[in-house]
Protein backbone atom coordinates (compact mmCIF):
# COMPACT_ATOMS: atom_id res chain seq x y z
CA UNK A 1 0.00 0.00 0.00
CA UNK A 2 1.30 3.27 -1.37
CA UNK A 3 0.01 6.41 0.84
CA UNK A 4 1.30 10.29 -0.18
CA UNK A 5 0.17 12.83 2.74
CA UNK A 6 1.10 16.18 3.99
CA UNK A 7 0.27 15.34 7.21
CA UNK A 8 2.39 13.90 10.07
CA UNK A 9 2.04 9.60 10.73
CA UNK A 10 2.78 8.14 13.94
CA UNK A 11 5.68 5.73 13.25
CA UNK A 12 4.74 3.30 16.13
CA UNK A 13 1.21 3.53 15.56
CA UNK A 14 1.91 2.24 11.72
CA UNK A 15 3.97 -0.48 12.22
CA UNK A 16 1.59 -1.74 14.91
CA UNK A 17 -1.09 -1.92 12.68
CA UNK A 18 1.20 -3.15 9.95
CA UNK A 19 0.36 -7.10 9.28
CA UNK A 20 0.13 -8.76 12.40
CA UNK A 21 -1.54 -11.54 12.61
CA UNK A 22 -0.52 -13.23 9.60
CA UNK A 23 1.14 -16.13 10.97
CA UNK A 24 2.92 -17.33 7.58
CA UNK A 25 4.92 -14.06 8.26
CA UNK A 26 8.48 -14.68 9.74
CA UNK A 27 9.92 -11.37 9.37
CA UNK A 28 9.23 -7.55 9.29
CA UNK A 29 11.62 -4.82 8.44
CA UNK A 30 10.95 -1.07 8.55
CA UNK A 31 12.62 1.39 7.44
CA UNK A 32 12.14 5.50 8.51
CA UNK A 33 13.72 8.19 7.42
CA UNK A 34 13.65 11.46 9.64
CA UNK A 35 14.16 15.31 8.81
CA UNK A 36 17.95 15.68 9.63
CA UNK A 37 19.17 19.12 12.01
CA UNK A 38 21.97 19.70 9.86
CA UNK A 39 23.22 19.06 6.52
CA UNK A 40 26.55 20.17 5.33
CA UNK A 41 27.56 21.34 8.67
CA UNK A 42 24.74 24.14 8.45
CA UNK A 43 21.71 24.19 10.77
CA UNK A 44 18.31 23.17 9.26
CA UNK A 45 15.46 25.21 10.54
CA UNK A 46 12.93 23.00 8.35
CA UNK A 47 12.42 21.16 4.94
CA UNK A 48 9.98 21.60 2.80
CA UNK A 49 9.23 18.69 0.52
CA UNK A 50 7.90 19.73 -3.23
CA UNK A 51 6.31 16.75 -4.99
CA UNK A 52 4.28 16.14 -8.33
CA UNK A 53 0.72 14.81 -7.31
CA UNK A 54 -0.45 12.07 -9.28
CA UNK A 55 3.34 11.00 -10.82
CA UNK A 56 4.26 10.69 -7.03
CA UNK A 57 1.70 8.15 -6.52
CA UNK A 58 2.07 6.04 -9.89
CA UNK A 59 5.91 6.27 -9.64
CA UNK A 60 5.86 4.61 -5.84
CA UNK A 61 3.36 2.10 -6.76
CA UNK A 62 5.45 0.40 -9.71
CA UNK A 63 8.54 0.23 -7.40
CA UNK A 64 6.30 -1.72 -4.73
CA UNK A 65 5.07 -4.14 -7.67
CA UNK A 66 9.11 -4.73 -8.42
CA UNK A 67 9.86 -5.35 -5.17
CA UNK A 68 7.10 -8.03 -5.04
CA UNK A 69 7.91 -9.28 -8.44
CA UNK A 70 11.61 -9.92 -7.25
CA UNK A 71 10.87 -11.05 -3.58
CA UNK A 72 7.97 -12.89 -1.84
CA UNK A 73 5.99 -10.22 0.43
CA UNK A 74 3.22 -10.58 2.47
CA UNK A 75 2.78 -6.91 2.63
CA UNK A 76 4.32 -4.01 1.62
CA UNK A 77 4.04 -0.12 3.36
CA UNK A 78 5.16 2.93 2.19
CA UNK A 79 4.13 6.73 3.48
CA UNK A 80 5.95 9.78 2.26
CA UNK A 81 4.93 13.13 3.33
CA UNK A 82 5.13 16.61 1.12
CA UNK A 83 5.10 19.63 2.59
CA UNK A 84 6.96 21.75 5.24
CA UNK A 85 8.76 19.44 8.38
CA UNK A 86 10.65 20.28 11.22
CA UNK A 87 13.92 18.44 11.93
CA UNK A 88 13.23 14.90 13.69
CA UNK A 89 9.50 14.45 12.06
CA UNK A 90 9.51 11.49 9.93
CA UNK A 91 9.73 12.05 6.21
CA UNK A 92 8.98 8.71 4.52
CA UNK A 93 8.25 4.95 6.18
CA UNK A 94 9.13 1.84 4.38
CA UNK A 95 7.46 -1.63 5.54
CA UNK A 96 7.60 -5.24 4.39
CA UNK A 97 6.66 -8.71 5.33
CA UNK A 98 7.82 -12.14 4.31
CA UNK A 99 8.04 -15.43 5.19
CA UNK A 100 11.78 -14.73 5.51
CA UNK A 101 14.21 -12.82 7.21
CA UNK A 102 16.10 -11.97 3.89
CA UNK A 103 13.11 -11.46 1.61
CA UNK A 104 11.80 -8.69 4.31
CA UNK A 105 15.19 -6.99 4.76
CA UNK A 106 16.61 -7.03 1.10
CA UNK A 107 12.89 -5.46 -0.34
CA UNK A 108 12.89 -2.83 2.55
CA UNK A 109 16.51 -1.52 1.53
CA UNK A 110 15.45 -1.80 -2.59
CA UNK A 111 12.15 0.18 -1.87
CA UNK A 112 13.75 2.60 0.10
CA UNK A 113 16.81 2.96 -2.50
CA UNK A 114 14.76 3.70 -5.28
CA UNK A 115 12.52 5.38 -3.67
CA UNK A 116 15.48 8.35 -2.97
CA UNK A 117 16.37 7.94 -6.87
CA UNK A 118 13.20 7.93 -8.92
CA UNK A 119 9.75 9.17 -6.52
CA UNK A 120 9.26 12.73 -7.92
CA UNK A 121 10.14 14.90 -4.37
CA UNK A 122 12.25 17.60 -4.12
CA UNK A 123 13.72 19.00 -0.61
CA UNK A 124 14.40 22.90 -0.20
CA UNK A 125 15.77 23.14 3.45
CA UNK A 126 15.92 26.42 5.45
CA UNK A 127 18.61 26.82 6.90
CA UNK A 128 20.07 30.77 8.72
CA UNK A 129 21.00 31.55 4.75
CA UNK A 130 18.24 31.02 3.18
CA UNK A 131 16.15 28.78 1.70
CA UNK A 132 18.48 26.35 -0.69
CA UNK A 133 17.08 23.41 -2.83
CA UNK A 134 19.08 19.79 -2.02
CA UNK A 135 21.02 18.35 -4.86
CA UNK A 136 20.77 14.83 -5.45
CA UNK A 137 23.67 12.34 -4.16
CA UNK A 138 26.04 10.25 -6.30
CA UNK A 139 25.93 7.73 -3.28
CA UNK A 140 21.92 7.34 -3.48
CA UNK A 141 22.62 6.79 -7.15
CA UNK A 142 24.80 4.18 -6.34
CA UNK A 143 22.66 2.56 -3.77
CA UNK A 144 19.85 2.45 -6.20
CA UNK A 145 22.18 1.10 -8.70
CA UNK A 146 22.93 -2.06 -6.76
CA UNK A 147 19.69 -3.62 -7.66
CA UNK A 148 19.95 -2.80 -11.43
CA UNK B 1 -0.44 20.55 -23.92
CA UNK B 2 0.55 20.97 -20.24
CA UNK B 3 3.97 22.01 -19.48
CA UNK B 4 5.12 21.33 -15.41
CA UNK B 5 7.90 22.76 -13.81
CA UNK B 6 9.37 21.54 -10.69
CA UNK B 7 11.61 22.44 -7.86
CA UNK B 8 14.14 25.31 -8.42
CA UNK B 9 12.70 24.77 -12.74
CA UNK B 10 9.77 26.17 -10.92
CA UNK B 11 11.34 28.86 -9.35
CA UNK B 12 13.79 29.70 -12.23
CA UNK B 13 11.11 29.50 -15.57
CA UNK B 14 8.48 31.52 -12.74
CA UNK B 15 5.55 29.44 -13.17
CA UNK B 16 4.43 25.91 -12.28
CA UNK B 17 2.78 25.08 -15.08
CA UNK B 18 1.58 26.43 -18.40
CA UNK B 19 -0.73 25.46 -21.18
CA UNK B 20 0.62 25.53 -25.12
CA UNK B 21 -0.08 24.24 -28.21
CA UNK B 22 2.08 22.09 -29.34
CA UNK B 23 4.36 24.83 -31.87
CA UNK B 24 4.66 23.43 -35.59
CA UNK B 25 7.94 21.61 -36.00
CA UNK B 26 8.09 20.32 -32.53
CA UNK B 27 7.68 16.21 -32.42
CA UNK B 28 10.19 15.32 -29.92
CA UNK B 29 10.88 16.06 -25.80
CA UNK B 30 14.16 17.53 -26.73
CA UNK B 31 12.54 19.57 -29.82
CA UNK B 32 10.11 21.04 -26.66
CA UNK B 33 12.17 21.29 -23.98
CA UNK B 34 14.50 23.67 -26.43
CA UNK B 35 11.64 25.58 -27.75
CA UNK B 36 10.71 26.04 -24.34
CA UNK B 37 14.20 27.57 -23.06
CA UNK B 38 13.36 30.63 -25.54
CA UNK B 39 10.76 31.60 -23.51
CA UNK B 40 12.45 30.92 -20.14
CA UNK B 41 16.23 31.93 -20.68
CA UNK B 42 16.69 30.16 -17.41
CA UNK B 43 15.08 27.38 -18.05
CA UNK B 44 17.57 26.50 -21.01
CA UNK B 45 20.87 27.55 -18.67
CA UNK B 46 19.11 24.64 -16.74
CA UNK B 47 19.17 22.82 -19.92
CA UNK B 48 22.67 23.73 -21.28
CA UNK B 49 23.84 21.70 -17.81
CA UNK B 50 23.49 18.05 -19.40
CA UNK B 51 22.01 15.53 -17.01
CA UNK B 52 21.07 18.21 -14.66
CA UNK B 53 16.85 18.14 -16.07
CA UNK B 54 14.84 15.22 -15.97
CA UNK B 55 11.52 14.77 -18.02
CA UNK B 56 8.43 13.08 -17.62
CA UNK B 57 5.75 12.23 -20.54
CA UNK B 58 1.81 11.98 -18.94
CA UNK B 59 3.68 11.10 -15.75
CA UNK B 60 6.26 8.50 -16.97
CA UNK B 61 9.80 9.12 -17.12
CA UNK B 62 11.04 9.33 -20.42
CA UNK B 63 14.07 10.14 -22.73
CA UNK B 64 14.71 13.15 -24.57
CA UNK B 65 14.05 10.98 -27.55
CA UNK B 66 10.03 10.33 -26.58
CA UNK B 67 7.32 11.55 -29.25
CA UNK B 68 4.98 14.55 -28.17
CA UNK B 69 1.37 15.05 -28.81
CA UNK B 70 -0.94 17.87 -28.27
CA UNK B 71 -3.04 16.33 -25.71
CA UNK B 72 0.00 15.61 -23.25
CA UNK B 73 1.40 16.70 -20.29
CA UNK B 74 5.14 17.21 -20.09
CA UNK B 75 7.13 17.89 -17.03
CA UNK B 76 10.58 19.14 -16.61
CA UNK B 77 12.25 18.61 -13.14
CA UNK B 78 15.77 18.37 -11.12
CA UNK B 79 16.67 15.01 -10.12
CA UNK B 80 14.95 13.73 -7.31
CA UNK B 81 15.76 14.23 -3.78
CA UNK B 82 13.05 12.90 -1.62
CA UNK B 83 13.02 10.29 0.92
CA UNK C 1 20.72 -1.59 24.45
CA UNK C 2 20.09 -5.18 25.12
CA UNK C 3 16.82 -7.20 26.63
CA UNK C 4 16.27 -10.24 26.95
CA UNK C 5 12.96 -11.35 28.81
CA UNK C 6 9.74 -13.73 29.26
CA UNK C 7 7.15 -10.85 28.78
CA UNK C 8 5.42 -10.42 25.18
CA UNK C 9 6.35 -6.58 24.14
CA UNK C 10 4.84 -4.40 22.16
CA UNK C 11 6.43 -3.39 18.89
CA UNK C 12 4.73 -0.77 17.97
CA UNK C 13 5.47 0.98 21.37
CA UNK C 14 8.82 -0.16 21.44
CA UNK C 15 9.60 1.41 18.30
CA UNK C 16 7.98 4.64 18.84
CA UNK C 17 10.00 5.30 21.86
CA UNK C 18 13.23 4.77 20.40
CA UNK C 19 15.43 7.53 19.22
CA UNK C 20 13.15 9.92 18.72
CA UNK C 21 14.12 13.69 18.59
CA UNK C 22 17.81 13.38 17.90
CA UNK C 23 17.65 15.33 15.33
CA UNK C 24 20.98 14.33 13.61
CA UNK C 25 19.14 10.79 13.40
CA UNK C 26 18.41 10.39 9.71
CA UNK C 27 17.25 6.73 9.23
CA UNK C 28 16.09 4.08 11.30
CA UNK C 29 15.81 0.57 10.21
CA UNK C 30 14.20 -2.14 12.37
CA UNK C 31 13.81 -5.85 11.96
CA UNK C 32 11.04 -8.46 13.83
CA UNK C 33 11.04 -11.67 13.39
CA UNK C 34 8.15 -13.63 14.57
CA UNK C 35 6.68 -16.68 15.40
CA UNK C 36 5.44 -18.70 12.26
CA UNK C 37 2.06 -20.74 12.18
CA UNK C 38 4.28 -23.68 9.91
CA UNK C 39 7.35 -24.93 9.60
CA UNK C 40 8.41 -27.59 6.54
CA UNK C 41 4.62 -27.79 6.55
CA UNK C 42 3.23 -28.82 9.62
CA UNK C 43 1.42 -26.75 11.80
CA UNK C 44 3.47 -25.13 14.74
CA UNK C 45 1.04 -24.54 17.79
CA UNK C 46 3.34 -22.78 19.38
CA UNK C 47 7.38 -22.64 20.23
CA UNK C 48 9.42 -22.64 23.32
CA UNK C 49 12.65 -20.59 23.05
CA UNK C 50 15.50 -21.73 25.66
CA UNK C 51 18.20 -19.56 26.26
CA UNK C 52 21.26 -19.74 28.46
CA UNK C 53 20.92 -16.83 30.92
CA UNK C 54 24.00 -14.77 31.58
CA UNK C 55 26.02 -15.82 28.04
CA UNK C 56 22.96 -15.09 26.08
CA UNK C 57 23.03 -10.88 27.23
CA UNK C 58 26.90 -11.15 26.92
CA UNK C 59 26.28 -12.68 23.35
CA UNK C 60 24.34 -9.60 21.99
CA UNK C 61 26.06 -7.26 23.94
CA UNK C 62 29.22 -8.49 21.92
CA UNK C 63 27.07 -8.20 18.65
CA UNK C 64 25.65 -4.91 19.35
CA UNK C 65 29.59 -3.42 20.21
CA UNK C 66 31.24 -4.86 16.81
CA UNK C 67 28.12 -3.16 14.93
CA UNK C 68 28.84 0.02 16.68
CA UNK C 69 33.01 -0.57 16.01
CA UNK C 70 31.58 -1.32 12.32
CA UNK C 71 28.88 1.66 11.47
CA UNK C 72 28.61 4.71 12.75
CA UNK C 73 25.06 4.57 15.29
CA UNK C 74 23.42 6.57 17.23
CA UNK C 75 21.73 4.05 18.84
CA UNK C 76 21.00 0.48 19.09
CA UNK C 77 18.09 -1.70 20.63
CA UNK C 78 17.82 -5.41 20.52
CA UNK C 79 15.07 -7.08 22.41
CA UNK C 80 14.42 -11.14 22.56
CA UNK C 81 12.03 -12.99 24.26
CA UNK C 82 12.39 -16.83 25.43
CA UNK C 83 9.71 -18.84 26.97
CA UNK C 84 6.50 -20.07 25.06
CA UNK C 85 5.04 -17.80 22.15
CA UNK C 86 1.95 -18.30 19.91
CA UNK C 87 2.30 -18.37 16.20
CA UNK C 88 2.29 -14.52 15.25
CA UNK C 89 3.74 -13.16 18.22
CA UNK C 90 6.87 -11.58 18.16
CA UNK C 91 10.57 -12.79 19.18
CA UNK C 92 12.82 -10.61 18.47
CA UNK C 93 13.08 -6.56 17.85
CA UNK C 94 16.28 -5.26 15.98
CA UNK C 95 16.73 -1.24 15.64
CA UNK C 96 19.48 1.26 14.58
CA UNK C 97 19.74 4.65 14.06
CA UNK C 98 21.89 6.69 12.34
CA UNK C 99 22.69 10.09 10.34
CA UNK C 100 23.01 7.72 7.12
CA UNK C 101 20.38 5.52 5.70
CA UNK C 102 22.66 2.60 4.51
CA UNK C 103 24.35 2.35 8.16
CA UNK C 104 20.99 1.85 9.81
CA UNK C 105 19.74 -0.89 7.49
CA UNK C 106 23.33 -2.65 7.00
CA UNK C 107 23.39 -2.85 10.90
CA UNK C 108 19.90 -3.79 11.42
CA UNK C 109 20.97 -6.91 8.85
CA UNK C 110 24.24 -7.50 10.48
CA UNK C 111 22.60 -7.44 13.93
CA UNK C 112 19.88 -10.46 13.26
CA UNK C 113 22.01 -12.22 10.90
CA UNK C 114 24.91 -12.51 14.13
CA UNK C 115 22.07 -13.25 16.93
CA UNK C 116 20.39 -15.62 14.78
CA UNK C 117 24.01 -17.99 14.69
CA UNK C 118 25.87 -16.75 17.76
CA UNK C 119 23.24 -15.88 20.66
CA UNK C 120 22.22 -18.61 22.52
CA UNK C 121 18.62 -19.84 22.21
CA UNK C 122 17.10 -22.90 21.10
CA UNK C 123 13.89 -23.15 19.54
CA UNK C 124 11.25 -26.26 20.26
CA UNK C 125 8.12 -26.22 18.31
CA UNK C 126 5.02 -27.84 19.47
CA UNK C 127 3.33 -29.53 16.26
CA UNK C 128 0.45 -32.35 15.54
CA UNK C 129 2.99 -35.11 16.04
CA UNK C 130 4.52 -33.20 19.41
CA UNK C 131 7.55 -31.97 20.12
CA UNK C 132 10.53 -31.27 17.97
CA UNK C 133 13.78 -28.91 18.36
CA UNK C 134 14.40 -26.85 15.53
CA UNK C 135 17.75 -27.60 13.69
CA UNK C 136 20.50 -24.75 12.63
CA UNK C 137 19.85 -23.86 9.01
CA UNK C 138 22.44 -23.67 6.56
CA UNK C 139 21.61 -20.58 5.20
CA UNK C 140 21.47 -18.82 8.49
CA UNK C 141 25.07 -19.12 8.05
CA UNK C 142 25.61 -18.18 5.44
CA UNK C 143 23.86 -15.05 5.95
CA UNK C 144 26.02 -14.58 9.09
CA UNK C 145 29.28 -15.23 6.75
CA UNK C 146 28.78 -12.17 4.33
CA UNK C 147 29.51 -9.93 7.51
CA UNK C 148 33.22 -11.70 8.15
CA UNK D 1 33.25 -27.47 37.89
CA UNK D 2 30.14 -26.94 36.68
CA UNK D 3 28.92 -28.53 33.72
CA UNK D 4 25.36 -27.56 31.88
CA UNK D 5 23.83 -28.78 29.25
CA UNK D 6 21.28 -27.02 26.53
CA UNK D 7 18.23 -27.75 24.38
CA UNK D 8 17.86 -31.56 23.40
CA UNK D 9 21.19 -32.42 24.82
CA UNK D 10 19.78 -31.00 28.48
CA UNK D 11 16.85 -33.82 27.82
CA UNK D 12 19.31 -36.21 26.67
CA UNK D 13 21.84 -35.99 29.40
CA UNK D 14 18.79 -35.82 31.55
CA UNK D 15 19.93 -32.74 33.39
CA UNK D 16 20.50 -29.22 32.65
CA UNK D 17 23.61 -28.67 34.95
CA UNK D 18 25.78 -31.13 37.26
CA UNK D 19 28.61 -30.00 39.46
CA UNK D 20 31.57 -32.37 39.15
CA UNK D 21 35.57 -31.93 40.27
CA UNK D 22 37.72 -31.36 37.78
CA UNK D 23 38.14 -35.18 36.45
CA UNK D 24 42.62 -36.06 36.83
CA UNK D 25 44.30 -35.98 33.87
CA UNK D 26 41.60 -33.86 32.18
CA UNK D 27 43.25 -30.32 30.75
CA UNK D 28 40.77 -29.33 28.01
CA UNK D 29 36.93 -28.87 26.77
CA UNK D 30 37.42 -32.05 24.46
CA UNK D 31 38.69 -34.40 27.23
CA UNK D 32 36.45 -33.13 29.72
CA UNK D 33 33.71 -33.79 27.03
CA UNK D 34 34.64 -37.56 26.19
CA UNK D 35 34.89 -37.76 29.80
CA UNK D 36 31.40 -36.80 30.57
CA UNK D 37 30.49 -39.12 27.21
CA UNK D 38 31.10 -41.81 29.62
CA UNK D 39 28.16 -40.66 32.67
CA UNK D 40 26.03 -40.24 29.63
CA UNK D 41 25.75 -42.26 26.33
CA UNK D 42 23.61 -39.83 24.70
CA UNK D 43 25.99 -37.24 25.12
CA UNK D 44 29.02 -39.44 23.59
CA UNK D 45 26.54 -40.01 20.56
CA UNK D 46 26.13 -36.03 19.86
CA UNK D 47 30.01 -35.80 20.10
CA UNK D 48 30.35 -38.54 17.76
CA UNK D 49 28.84 -36.42 15.12
CA UNK D 50 31.46 -34.12 14.61
CA UNK D 51 30.21 -30.27 14.43
CA UNK D 52 27.48 -30.76 15.94
CA UNK D 53 28.11 -29.97 19.46
CA UNK D 54 28.95 -25.75 20.23
CA UNK D 55 31.15 -25.44 23.90
CA UNK D 56 31.08 -21.91 25.84
CA UNK D 57 33.81 -21.90 29.37
CA UNK D 58 32.81 -19.23 31.55
CA UNK D 59 30.46 -18.02 29.05
CA UNK D 60 32.19 -17.50 25.68
CA UNK D 61 32.53 -19.21 22.73
CA UNK D 62 35.50 -21.79 22.62
CA UNK D 63 37.04 -24.20 20.64
CA UNK D 64 37.79 -27.76 21.82
CA UNK D 65 41.43 -27.87 23.09
CA UNK D 66 40.71 -25.00 25.21
CA UNK D 67 42.45 -25.49 28.60
CA UNK D 68 39.36 -26.13 31.35
CA UNK D 69 40.17 -25.15 35.31
CA UNK D 70 38.27 -26.56 38.62
CA UNK D 71 36.63 -23.41 38.87
CA UNK D 72 35.08 -23.03 35.28
CA UNK D 73 31.58 -22.84 34.12
CA UNK D 74 31.36 -25.19 30.94
CA UNK D 75 28.60 -25.46 29.14
CA UNK D 76 27.73 -27.85 25.68
CA UNK D 77 24.86 -27.26 23.77
CA UNK D 78 23.69 -27.71 19.80
CA UNK D 79 24.00 -24.86 17.11
CA UNK D 80 21.78 -22.09 17.90
CA UNK D 81 18.01 -21.08 16.43
CA UNK D 82 17.22 -17.84 17.61
CA UNK D 83 15.82 -14.77 16.24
Amino acid sequence: MVRVQDEPFDVGAEIAAFSWGATHVGGIATFVGLVRGTHRGERVRAMTLEHYPGMTEREIEAIEQEARRRWPLDAVLVIHRYGRMKPGEPIVLVATASAHRAAALDSCAFLIDWLKTRAPFWKCEETDHGECWVEAREDDEAAARRWL
Amino acid sequence: MKIRYFAWLRQRTGCGEEEIALPDGIATVAELAAWLGERHPRFAEALAARGIVRCALNQVYVEPDAAVRDEDEIAFFPPVTGG
